[in-house]
């Protein structure tokens, strides 16, 4: 493989692993976007929804088979699922702590995330599953670079559905109710607008989206684990900021930018692939203390 | 349809006053409590085994290492998620310092102290600027480091670690039975309540509660809230070094694996748990932290769920901790 | 009324905390410390089983020495720390010996606190070569060690010509203990490592260090860590075209990781110590082990039940409970033959010989190669 | 001389001119003003002056030097104290220790003094505390040092407010809408404590005013804004008769005709 082939390949698989990152990351900043909470449990949810859609899938495949048409059908049952047990998780656990100091929300949410993960690991023993679908490894070749459907079809997914977010968000009613209760959540209250709904839609949005990450990642990667949230609720947060936490369209930017970091990150010569964390956190880092806003952050002007 | 959210968060509820430790609100109880434990404390050794006596030894262990974090998250607001390099350089340094060097463990304290006063300081200077979420990712960001770090050089022994550390002595008696660490730990211990207590009621504690307050009163008030800032960093990077030293001289072995980002958030877990800024409540929180799992050992692969769902309960019905801080 | 409950619920928790892990007068007390929880747990459960299993046969046949095994559990969660608990609380409970050690970066530690309390210790599955520094003479190790391992590996790429291997492991001891180990034996036998890579434990896209890897043009790829990570790195590896030889360490031998990779594993080779589908002596062992716990043994089963099989033949031959005589017996030991084979003791107290085997997948399951 | 030298000072934000060239200079030992109709950029000079915002362009002399872009705690430091248009005490803080939060840049004791309680450290407590009690009752709140600055009435947040701003021993007091919730009897009282401020402690003072009858009868120079610029400056007469303040207070005729 010549050098160009290989950055050519690496910028491939950077743009798939950031899709990835990209979709998780938009819950999280949906999320801290309307209730400005950092929802540690969001990696978990991802891994319920891998686990969901395994159980769906499990079920469905005897009917519609384990291809394409069975993993979309699990996919949106268990972002179906997922998203009201986000729902469900604010309501119980983040709803009563709103007025609490903000660390203990906080922590609350690492208690959420804990509760997740180790009842998944409680069910499955601590087994990796086995995620087994009937996808193939045919694909295309551009020059040297090797490209597979399944990849085409995850990124376009992940395309599709934040393409849709993004209308969402900026085009209807509901959408306007979520950047106006961002700005100011009592004004919302005073102008009519059903604040606890819109804050429970949010919710099923951004978990369904993480869901809809995790069964991706379930079908493609093939294993499934209690504790594959951890790693990517890990990277996600560090996109959300990367792109400025609270902005829809830093979230994609911040995923798709550590996707690429980490992949041509392994590139760099005379620094072994034992570095490549320290590489994204140190870039992290830097852009913080030189753009502590993020990328598509916004400045608040503070009025005394 | 200008109707007002019926399930509206209550403003102004007193929070941390609910549940069926409420019983733990008044002074007098409190001392009560105290006094008998302190007691308990002290003649452990004699009366208990030494199962109990290193579950013991790690619980205080935690209080200090909790003491520590609470000078950043509970005196000054900083939300630290990468406590743990604080320790892992404390207990690094111990490491290298006597295994490779050969240096009396007494010497390496006051290197480990020197490190984590740098550590402190490359940490905090850039990003004591930056607002409490940013300074959550970065002080992460910089706790994986460290850990990386410490994982991939060859001086601090790989991802194997450093084992055969040398267990410190006194005076030609050698510290290396658990009833000794205990004791060790436990004036740590001590001293360490003794230090944030002093800290807490002075000029410096106050600062860091103005620029957790409020910081921009704080800095038309004159106080230069990143140096305020940056001092409870420090300090609590000193909590943590010495911490590890002292982890690195009982455990004779440490490797990556002990300070990764879940250690960090144990330990912030001990410090929110029992109630920030307060004294007795980090120490409550700490032993709460260390005695759940084991007491729940029986449960076996459960435990930890369980542990979390008692944490889920008390942040619930007392969101300021089991031991609060109290208000005049 | 409050107040005395909660009184009688804290000297309640007190007087617990006291009781709880005093000496119970009992038989002949061995201690199983393995990973009951966390990441290893299941292994470790594993382990667990058929060491009670062992001890089970042994109560049903009279016994040692008269006495009844009773067997008591300390849960090292894969942690150092949590270790050095579960080691403490075994040596606490008066233990007459302990069998187990699945983590070696959780056993370490905890050879200082069975060294210093002269327990003999069996270790059935950890085998990072920096447990033989740290052993005090009180410790024997029944699997190969890494150096066996290596040699066993080396010995198969030369075979299959392979001059350019890439190494990967996962950043904890055991798999860069190996990987250290066949980078320095492959480089001093004159061929080249082309890559030295790691992979962060529960990522799960490798496709960046693939390209790496495949940009560096390998004649083989051996994974030294454990079966998880290393079915999705298999699978991204064999979906990214590379063709030639994969070969992965004990830590992977599972079905698992022909499960998850599925046809992307076959031809994959692994290294392992014996397992009951290869051992002829272990049939038995196997149907009971499945009659008693409904469910397959798993690669390290046969290895701690001879563990418990091994301690209780030390403690007879000894004549007695008490720890050194035991430990002197254990040195000793000439005729004991487990299932995975016989056991001998080297003066590093590590098994005198090598028994690795080299497996090969084929059509989605583990066959001895060759 | 002039304690303060504000000269063509210029603030923008995201395009938006909020203060455009304006100078204007505060003597030492006098009662100065500034006014201007609501949004005129009053706050925002306040908080350029006290490094809260960073002009755009523009210089400001403090006692002669330099203070243009400086970080608040530093201009606090030079001797300019403040007090926030929406009260910013520390809440959950007792009174005193509200006020002795103004004596921080006054003293240094550091952490190694805390922890062994050195002698300098506990004069320096001391003397802490009885400046800060000299600022209370000096407001005339002595009596309510200990109670938890929220659970005060408005009125003695208030006073809080300026014992703390007296507290870090300034030269120049800048009070932001000192008499904004008060009552008449203590605006009147107000009145008192800005001259007593003056005569008794040597403190220059510059107040952001709407309440006209309070800036007609303490200050000796009125500086008007409108706009971001100034309109006009003088005493207080002066200022009452100029047609360009009264356009800017009640609007032109025209204005009203639409």
């Amino acid at each position: 493989m010549s050098i160009q082939d290989i950055l050519l390949q690496q910028l491939a698989n950077g743009l798939i692993l950031g899709s990835f990152y990209a979709l998780v990351a938009l819950g999280y900043t949906m999320v801290y976007g309307i209730i400005k909470l950092l929802n540690f449990a969001h990696g978990d949810l991802y891994m319920i929804g891998a686990f969901i859609g395994f159980l769906f899938l499990s079920v469905l495949s005897p009917l519609i088979g384990d291809s394409w048409v069975g993993i979309l059908c699990s996919m949106v049952l268990s972002m179906i699922a997922v998203g009201l047990l986000g729902v469900l998780i604010q309501r119980i656990a983040y709803q009563p702590m709103l007025s609490a100091p903000r660390l203990s929300i906080l922590i609350t949410a690492l208690a959420v995330s804990m509760i997740l993960s180790n009842a998944v690991m409680a069910f499955t023993d601590g087994e990796y599953l086995a995620f087994s679908t009937d996808l193939g490894y045919e694909g295309l070749e551009f020059g040297n670079v090797f490209v597979t459907y399944t990849q085409m079809v995850l990124v376009g997914a992940a395309a599709l559905l934040m393409t849709g977010l993004y209308l969402f968000v900026h085009r209807t009613m509901y959408g306007k109710a979520m950047r106006a209760i961002a700005i100011d959540q009592d004004a919302c209250r005073l102008m009519g607008i059903h604040v606890n709904r819109i804050i429970a839609l949010t919710f099923f949005i951004g978990t369904s989206l993480a869901a809809s990450a995790g069964i991706m990642a379930g079908a493609y990667y093939g294993s499934i684990h209690f504790f594959m949230g951890f790693v990517i609720g890990l990277k996600a947060f560090t996109a959300a900021v990367i792109g400025g936490i609270g902005s829809i369209p830093g979230a994609m930017l911040g995923g798709l930018l550590l996707g690429l970091l980490e992949s041509f990150g392994t590139q760099i010569p005379f620094i072994g692939t034992e570095w490549k964390d320290v590489f994204s956190f140190g870039i992290l880092i830097l852009l913080l203390v030189f753009k502590p806003t993020g990328i598509l952050g916004r400045t608040e002007i503070e009025r005394m | 349809m200008a109707r007002i959210d019926s399930a509206a968060p209550k403003t102004g509820d007193v929070a941390g006053t609910g549940g069926p430790l409420r019983w733990l609100d008044s002074q007098k109880n409190r001392l009560i409590v105290l006094t008998v434990l302190a007691f308990l404390a002290m003649f452990l050794p004699l009366i208990s085994s030494n199962y109990v006596l290193e579950v013991m030894t790690t619980a205080w262990f935690y209080v200090m290492l909790c003491l520590g974090l609470n000078i950043v998250v509970g005196y000054a607001g900083l939300l630290d998620l990468g406590y743990a390099a604080f320790f892992a350089v404390g207990a690094y340094t111990t490491g290298i310092l006597t295994s490779h060097f050969g240096v009396n463990f007494w010497l390496t304290i006051p290197a480990a102290v020197l490190f984590s006063i740098c550590a402190g300081v490359i940490i905090g200077g850039p990003t004591l600027r930056l607002r409490s979420d940013y300074l959550a990712i970065v002080t992460l960001g910089f706790g994986e480091i460290v850990r990386i770090i410490a994982r991939n050089l060859e001086i601090t022994g790989g991802a194997s670690g450093l084992i055969g550390i040398e267990k410190p002595s006194i005076f030609g008696f050698e510290l290396n039975q658990i009833f000794h660490f205990y004791y060790v730990f436990l004036i740590l211990a001590c001293l360490a309540c003794f230090v944030s207590y002093r800290l807490q009621h002075s000029r410096l504690g106050r600062a860091w509660q103005y620029v957790r307050e409020d910081e921009d009163a704080a800095e038309a008030m004159g106080i230069d809230r990143v140096a305020v800032k940056l001092y409870a960093y420090v300090i609590g990077a000193i909590f943590g070094g010495v911490a590890g030293c002292f982890f690195a001289a009982k455990m004779t072995a440490i490797s990556p694996e002990t300070f990764m980002f879940q250690q960090s958030v144990l330990i912030l877990l001990g410090v929110v748990l029992g109630g920030m800024g307060k004294i007795p409540g980090v120490i409550v929180g700490a032993f709460a932290l260390v005695l759940f799992p084991e007491v729940f050992r029986d449960l076996g692969s459960s435990r930890i769920l369980v542990f979390a769902i008692v944490m889920l309960v008390i942040m619930l019905y007392r969101p300021k901790g089991i031991w609060p801080e109290k208000k005049s | 009324m409050r107040k005395s409950l909660m009184l009688t619920a804290i000297s309640g928790a007190v007087a617990g905390m006291f009781l709880f892990g005093q000496v119970m007068a009992a038989d002949l007390k061995i201690g199983i410390m393995v990973p009951t929880t966390g990441s290893e747990a299941t292994s470790g459960k594993d382990m667990e089983n058929a060491i009670k299993l062992a001890a089970m046969e042994i109560n049903e046949g009279g016994g040692v020495l008269g006495m009844k095994i009773d067997t008591m559990t300390g849960d090292d969660a894969c942690d150092p720390q949590q270790g050095t608990a579960a080691a403490t609380k075994l040596v606490s409970a008066d233990v007459a010996a302990v069998v187990g050690g699945y983590c070696s970066g959780a056993t370490l530690p905890t050879l200082k606190i069975y060294g210093d309390a002269n327990v003999p210790f069996v270790i059935a599955a950890a085998n990072s070569t920096k447990l033989i520094d740290a052993n005090m003479g009180n410790a024997y190790q029944i699997n190969s060690t890494g150096f066996d391992q290596v040699a066993t590996a080396v010995a198969l790429f030369e075979k299959k010509g392979a001059k350019k291997l890439a190494v990967v492991h996962q950043g904890d001891g055991y798999s860069e203990d190996l990987a250290k180990l066949t980078r320095e034996k492959w480089t001093a036998m004159g061929n080249e490592v082309v890559a030295y890579e790691v992979v962060n434990k529960g990522e799960q896209d490798h496709s960046a260090l693939v390209t790496r890897i495949k940009s560096k043009a390998p004649d083989a790829v051996f994974w030294t860590a454990y079966y998880a990570d290393g079915a999705l790195l298999i699978k991204q590896l064999r979906q990214a075209g590379y063709r030639n030889l994969i070969a992965v360490g004990d830590g992977s031998n599972s079905p698992k990781l022909l499960e998850i990779a599925g046809k992307a594993a076959e031809g994959v080779y692994c290294f392992s110590n014996p397992t009951v589908d290869y051992l002829p002596a272990a049939k038995e062992f196997h149907a009971n082990y499945k009659k008693t716990f409904n469910q397959e043994p798993d690669a390290y089963a046969a290895l701690a039940y001879d563990g418990m099989k091994l301690m209780a033949d030390a403690i007879n031959r000894a004549g007695s409970t008490d720890k050194a005589a035991i430990i002197k017996a254990l040195g000793e030991t000439t005729s004991f033959t487990g299932i995975a084979g016989p056991v001998s003791f080297t003066d590093k107290n590590t098994l005198a010989r090598s028994n690795f085997v080299t497996l090969i997948a084929k059509d989605g399951k583990w066959a001895l190669s060759e | 001389m002039a304690l303060l030298d504000v000269e063509n000072l210029g603030l923008s934000f995201a395009g938006l001119q909020v203060i455009k060239e304006l100078s204007f200079s505060v003597d030492e030992g006098s009662i100065a003003s500034l006014i201007g109709p609501n949004g005129a950029g009053k706050t925002s000079v306040f908080n350029c002056l006290t490094g809260f915002y960073k002009p755009n362009s523009g210089e400001i002399l403090f006692n002669g030097r330099p203070i243009t872009r400086k970080r608040p705690y530093k201009i606090t430091r030079r001797g300019m104290a403040r007090t926030f248009q929406n009260l910013r005490l520390f809440k959950s803080m007792s009174v005193l220790e509200n006020v002795m939060s103004g004596m921080h840049c006054r003293t240094r004791s550091g952490p190694l003094g805390a922890i062994l309680r050195t002698g300098s450290q506990r004069r320096e407590e001391a003397e802490i505390k009885e400046f800060c009690e000299f600022c209370l009752d000096f407001v005339g709140i002595l009596g309510e040092k200990d109670r938890t600055a929220s659970n005060l009435p408005y009125g003695h947040q208030r006073r809080v407010e300026w014992a703390r701003a007296l507290a870090t021993k300034p030269k120049l007091l800048l009070l932001d809408e000192p008499a904004a919730g008060l009552n008449f009897d203590e605006k009147q009282q107000l009145i008192e404590l800005i001259k007593r401020i003056r005569e008794e402690l040597k403190i220059t003072i510059l107040l952001i005013e709407h309440d006209m009858g309070l800036v007609m009868k303490v200050s000796e120079m009125i500086t008007v804004i409108d706009y971001g610029q100034k309109i006009a400056q003088g005493s207080a007469e002066e200022v009452q008769n100029n047609p360009r303040v009264i356009e800017a207070y009640l609007g032109r005729e025209e204005d009203e005709v639409v």
